[in-house]
């Protein structure tokens, strides 16, 4: 038996509440130290709106006074930083242009929950966990429906079968506004995919997914063989020798595009199906493996980076929007580090 | 019957395809093609809902060990569906501002908005940061040099991992300028430029062969098995 | 099973290796020397090379959960471009490629350069859903695929977009991508038919070994994760700042980067503590029989 | 000499690439015309597919449950098309066995392919009855959600085999770590070239870009099918000889004086 890991499962039910008590407990003392956290803040900014008729009829609107006759106007809720808010609560005290919304308080804590909840699961399953578990599947499985319906059947298929209709409902920018009539091939095939659901259905289901498959089995091989085939055998025919601008012989240069070629036809014997890897094969297909393990080592490098670049970002979201430790972008002026010196000098 | 129509269609439209790129006539079609999976795709979700829907109502009904979960995420679901199909909270956009649908359903300040925000993203970026973790474990576990492959790839990492940071700097940063090829940093550009361009390259081709064959293969019906049994 | 770890203890050190340096790193603000590789070297002057008032074509191909890697590329990216006086047209093929490029927009342009006009200056078009398929009929056709802006005006009333009928009539683009579809497909479908056009790529570090293959030839320059970032930002901060102070909003790779050692120096060890573990124990088996 | 593309049929920009596509279609459709006739190529041992059994009949024996992802990209994909043959020869096997059989996918369509191949391949094995749709559910579209979803079920249920057959970004290590961790034997596919990687480090077995798309003509074992397999060899080996040929044209040209060096070049240490 080789060294591994082991993954003992912790004593449930109890040290789970007793981990989450804790950091509540934790949470709750931070804050309660000077500015507190965790707080969002936001500034209704509202703009009006005239039409104005241009060429063929078209209206375009464009922004003017608030009051304007004729004007509309669209209020939004825009975020402001900490370090705003106190700028305006210190210029005039109690004022309301900037202020603390709730809604988004909220949501700022719950994230901080779900990030917690999803780190729990690398110390063992547990109630948390499944709960965010149970959230984000339902979620977004409801928001890519929800894109899926608002970016593509209503601008690629409704618009295109009832123009009108859309343009006036939802996309008041719908130009052209003309009854596609090969909008029905993706609508049939909809439609014979669905089939299904009734018991007559059965066999025209399989269509649309016979359609799909055909289609893009060409449309990919066609691709494939263009920019893989054609283009990286392109990019491999490499001079063996390279002379350099004054005529001498470049070795580095020589060296690096004599490995790539035999690097590259050696790794594609590792690919070869119908003769067993022995003699010649055999060998060049060893020294393909040496160049996949590289490739793979070099690859499993980077993505480290990537990774580890993710977790610094969901830590900067707990420590700097959430907790308030830091401060890097100056977006409160105020650090935790400043708050605990004024707490200390306030307490002696 | 079904099957044979399938297999025609299959065929049919793979050698559509096939052709289209040599015919000045047919440079649409393949975006054409795209947008109807697109479509097909988007309508699809009524099937994939429906399983959703289903599996977790009857699980609610069984109540069975964790049925509240199940309760949880049909809420989340028919939540998001809601809020995000009936725009809440979405105001107008201003290039229509009397149009009341016109605004996007992720705009600031929307209802779907807030749930993308901070119940969407939170989750899912988290889970990819657990990445990290996992990469950690699987590098403990996974790189011994057990024989020269397992080595290579090792020792490939290593380099990378030193020459990516500071730390291959105060490492080989003394290195003389004739020797400046074997500094970390231009050790792990001359891994990543020859031998993972000469791997990926065969990688890739190969690939490319194994699709053109896969497709020829789906074409000519030799594999049908997403067509199901016989009927 | 003898000589066990439970993995929890790396997963441990893993938090303490990356939570502790950015603690550290907002404390006193410092950040590592970078010295620039050819990748990201060329980055900076592919764009230095253009002439004033040239129009980029800037994709944004990343959605929040690459935003780690890929927002100070981005942000980088349209700082320089902004010094430089370059005009970008920014597009997204995912879909929330545009929310990203509203708010590097907004940290960039809005806060530092206010002077700049959408529609004239620079302009977001938005996203547009068919992944290689709207690269295809952009590459023929720009204005089928992003025929309004953001906003809702018709592209051919933007004075940015003047005479831009497909992509090859911008003499740059730059990708910044979190995977599918991203710089490959940018290669694949743009960069290989347009051969004057000058293709940039930020990529994410799982992306950077694939994309590697197409650098320097149909990639003229590329950043590669984070550390990419921090090279590139670098030289732009050396650029415009000089010897002065860089806003803090235009260090963010560099500060990603403490982490980042101390994440990679913890991964070293645990591959050389693993191997001595496995070395160790091999010779244990060995004397035993 | 070039014609103006509204005066050809053909498009004069694409001859290369129909040269090349059409002798890689005829190498593969040659080849297995051969193969039909009789010549059938003998395949070299794939060392994760020759796994397949062994892990469908393990978990049978453990009485614990087999996973199977085809990927998390839609039908358009080819690797999920390849997926899913690979899961129908998996689906087979485990109908035999009597093994639990479960497919959480992510697209709906992919669960509309499943669904068919589960049942046929059930059909084709004699166990009508085994299968059962409920099995091969919709999760989410989300990479992440998905993975979460699969994270959690894994710690839940056990399953004592895992495959991984389709096209895998991020999540792959997520599987792939967490199948590790209850112990489940793991077998990868994928030509998704940057998670090949995590695939090798943690799984037992993986299929390597060509060798997964080889994957379902392999188990197939039909003749035809295979003969597309030594189709691709054919036209490897063209490749190689192309490729032979313009390193040798690319020094010679070298020599000659007049050449501008290749930028690649210029990148040595």
């Amino acid at each position: 038996m080789t060294v591994g890991l082991t993954d003992q499962a912790p004593r449930q039910g109890m040290w789970w509440i007793g981990l989450f008590l804790v950091i509540a407990v934790l949470v709750a003392i931070r804050a309660g130290i000077g500015e507190g956290m965790g707080r969002v803040y936001v500034q209704t900014e509202s703009t009006s709106y005239a039409p104005v008729t241009g060429d063929e009829g078209r209206v375009t609107w464009s922004v003017v006074a608030e009051g304007t006759a004729g004007a509309a106007t669209i209020e939004r809720e825009l975020f402001r930083t900490a370090g705003q808010y106190r700028a305006a609560e210190a210029a005039s005290p109690g004022q309301q242009a900037i202020r603390m919304s709730w809604d988004r308080t909220i949501g700022l804590w719950l994230a901080a929950f779900f990030t917690l909840a999803v780190f729990s699961f690398l110390a063992g399953d547990n109630p948390a966990y499944k709960f965010t578990e149970s959230i984000v599947i339902g979620v977004s499985a409801g928001y890519w429906m929800v894109v899926a319906f608002w970016e593509t059947l209503v601008p690629k298929l409704l618009a295109n079968l009832a123009p009108d209709m859309v343009k006036a409902w939802c996309m008041p920018n719908l130009e052209g506004g003309l009854f596609h009539l090969d909008a029905l091939i993706p609508l049939g095939l909809g439609i014979m995919l669905l089939s299904q659901l009734t018991p007559l259905g059965r066999h025209v289901g399989r269509w649309p997914l016979a359609f799909v498959i055909g289609t893009f089995a060409g449309l990919k091989m066609v691709s494939h063989v263009e920019s893989d085939i054609i283009e990286q055998v392109r990019a491999t025919m490499l001079p063996l020798v390279v002379v350099g601008d004054d005529g001498s012989f470049a070795v580095w240069a020589s060296l690096r595009n004599m490995l790539i070629v035999v690097g590259v036809l050696c790794t594609l014997a590792y690919f070869v199906f119908s003769v067993e890897h022995k003699g010649a094969v055999g060998r060049a297909a060893r020294v393909g493996v040496w160049f996949l393990m590289i490739t793979f080592g070099s690859a499993f490098g980077f993505t480290v980076m990537g990774r580890i670049a993710l977790l610094a970002a969901r830590f900067e979201f707990l420590f700097i929007d959430w907790l308030w430790l830091i401060d890097p972008k100056g977006d409160r002026g105020m650090t935790v580090v400043a708050t605990l010196v004024s707490c200390i000098v306030d307490m002696t | 019957m079904s099957r044979s129509v399938a297999l025609l269609i299959c065929l049919v439209g793979g050698l559509t395809m096939l052709v289209s790129p040599f015919l000045p006539m047919a440079t649409g079609w393949a975006n054409d093609v795209t947008d109807w999976f697109n479509i097909l795709a988007a309508m699809a979700f009524v099937l994939g809902g429906g399983s959703l829907l289903k599996v977790q109502l009857m699980r609610l009904s069984a109540r069975g060990p964790g049925w509240g979960y199940s309760a949880v995420t049909l809420l989340a679901f028919v939540v998001t569906l809601w809020v995000g199909l009936g725009k809440v909270g979405v105001v107008a956009d201003p290039s229509a501002p009397t149009v009341a649908w016109s605004g996007k359903p992720d705009d600031e300040g929307s209802a779907f908005w807030w749930i993308y925000l901070y119940v969407m993203t939170p989750i899912t970026s988290t889970l990819f940061a657990v990445l990290a973790f996992y990469v950690a474990s699987a590098a403990f576990r996974a790189f011994r040099a057990k024989n020269l492959e397992a080595t290579l790839l090792l020792a490939t990492a290593f380099v990378i991992l030193l020459g990516r940071t500071f730390a291959g700097v105060v490492l080989t940063g003394w290195l003389p300028d004739w020797a400046s090829g074997l500094r970390l940093e231009n050790l792990a550009v001359t891994i990543m430029d020859v031998f993972n361009t000469a791997g990926n390259r065969a990688i890739i081709i190969g690939i490319a062969l194994g699709v053109a064959s896969t497709g020829i293969r789906l074409m000519l019906g030799l594999d049908r098995s997403y067509l199901g049994g016989d009927a | 099973m003898s000589g066990g770890l439970d993995r929890r203890w790396i997963y441990l050190a893993m938090m303490l290796a990356v939570a502790l340096p950015i603690l550290w790193n907002g404390v006193t603000g410092k950040t590592f020397p970078e010295s620039p590789t050819p990748p990201s070297q060329a980055c900076f002057d592919a764009i230095e090379a253009l002439p004033e008032g040239s129009r980029v074509l800037v994709s944004f191909d990343y959605d929040p959960a690459s935003e780690g890697e890929l927002a100070p590329m981005a942000t980088s990216f349209m700082r320089h471009l902004m010094h430089k006086r370059l005009k970008p047209v920014v597009i997204a093929l995912w879909p929330l490629g545009p929310t990203k490029a509203e708010e590097t927009i907004s940290n960039v342009i809005k806060a530092d350069f206010p002077d700049r006009v959408s529609g004239r200056d620079f302009v977001n078009l938005g996203f547009q859903t068919g992944n290689e398929g709207v690269l295809k009929v952009i590459g023929t056709d720009f204005r089928k695929q992003f025929p309004v802006d953001r906003s809702g005006t018709p592209v051919d009333r933007l004075p940015i977009m003047e005479g831009i009928t497909k992509a090859g009539d911008f003499p740059l683009v730059i990708t910044i991508s979190a995977g599918y579809p991203g710089g490959k497909e940018w290669v694949q479908y743009v960069s290989s038919s347009n051969p004057g056009l000058v293709l940039l790529a930020g990529v994410t570090g799982v992306q950077a070994s694939q994309v590697y293959s197409y650098y320097p030839g149909q990639l003229r320059g590329m950043l590669a994760a984070i550390k990419g970032a921090a090279e590139y930002e670098a030289l732009v901060s050396a650029a415009i700042d000089g010897d002065g102070v860089t806003p803090p909003r235009y260090t963010e790779a560099r500060r990603r980067m403490a982490p980042q050692l101390f994440g990679h120096l913890l991964l070293i060890a645990l591959i050389v503590a693993g191997n001595a573990m496995y070395f160790a124990q091999r010779e244990r088996k060995a004397v035993a029989s | 000499m070039v014609l103006g593309a509204d005066a050809s049929f053909l498009n004069p920009d694409k001859l290369l690439l129909l040269v090349v596509l059409a002798a890689t279609c005829a190498c593969i459709v040659a080849s297995m015309m051969a193969a039909r006739a009789g010549r059938v190529p003998k395949i070299r041992r794939i060392a994760g597919l020759e796994a397949v059994e062994e892990a469908v009949g393990r978990a049978t024996e453990m009485g614990r449950p087999i996973l199977f992802v085809p990927g998390i990209q839609d039908m358009d994909n080819p690797m999920t098309v390849a997926g899913i043959t690979v899961l129908s020869r998996v689906a087979g096997t485990a109908a035999q066995y009597d093994a639990t059989l479960d497919v959480p996918v992510s697209r709906s369509l992919v669960m509309q392919a499943a669904r068919e191949s589960v049942q046929a391949a059930a059909l084709q094995a004699g166990q009508p009855d085994w299968y059962d749709p409920e099995r091969i559910r919709y999760i989410t579209d989300e990479q992440f959600g998905y993975a979460a979803y699969a994270a959690g079920a894994m710690a839940r249920d056990k399953p004592a085999a895992c495959f991984y057959m389709g096209c895998f970004f991020a999540e792959s290590l997520i599987l792939a770590e967490n199948g590790n961790a209850v112990g489940a034997i793991q077998i990868a596919g994928t030509a998704e070239t940057a998670q090949l990687p995590f695939f090798v480090a943690s799984c037992d077995y993986t299929l390597i870009g060509e060798e997964f798309f080889a994957a379902s003509a392999y188990l197939s074992g039909a003749p035809d099918q295979l003969g597309t397999l030594r189709g691709q060899d054919i036209a490897k080996a063209l490749i190689a000889l192309a490729l032979a040929a313009g390193v040798a044209m690319a020094t010679i040209e070298a020599f000659s004086p007049a050449t501008v060096t290749d930028p690649a070049a210029e990148v040595a240490p």
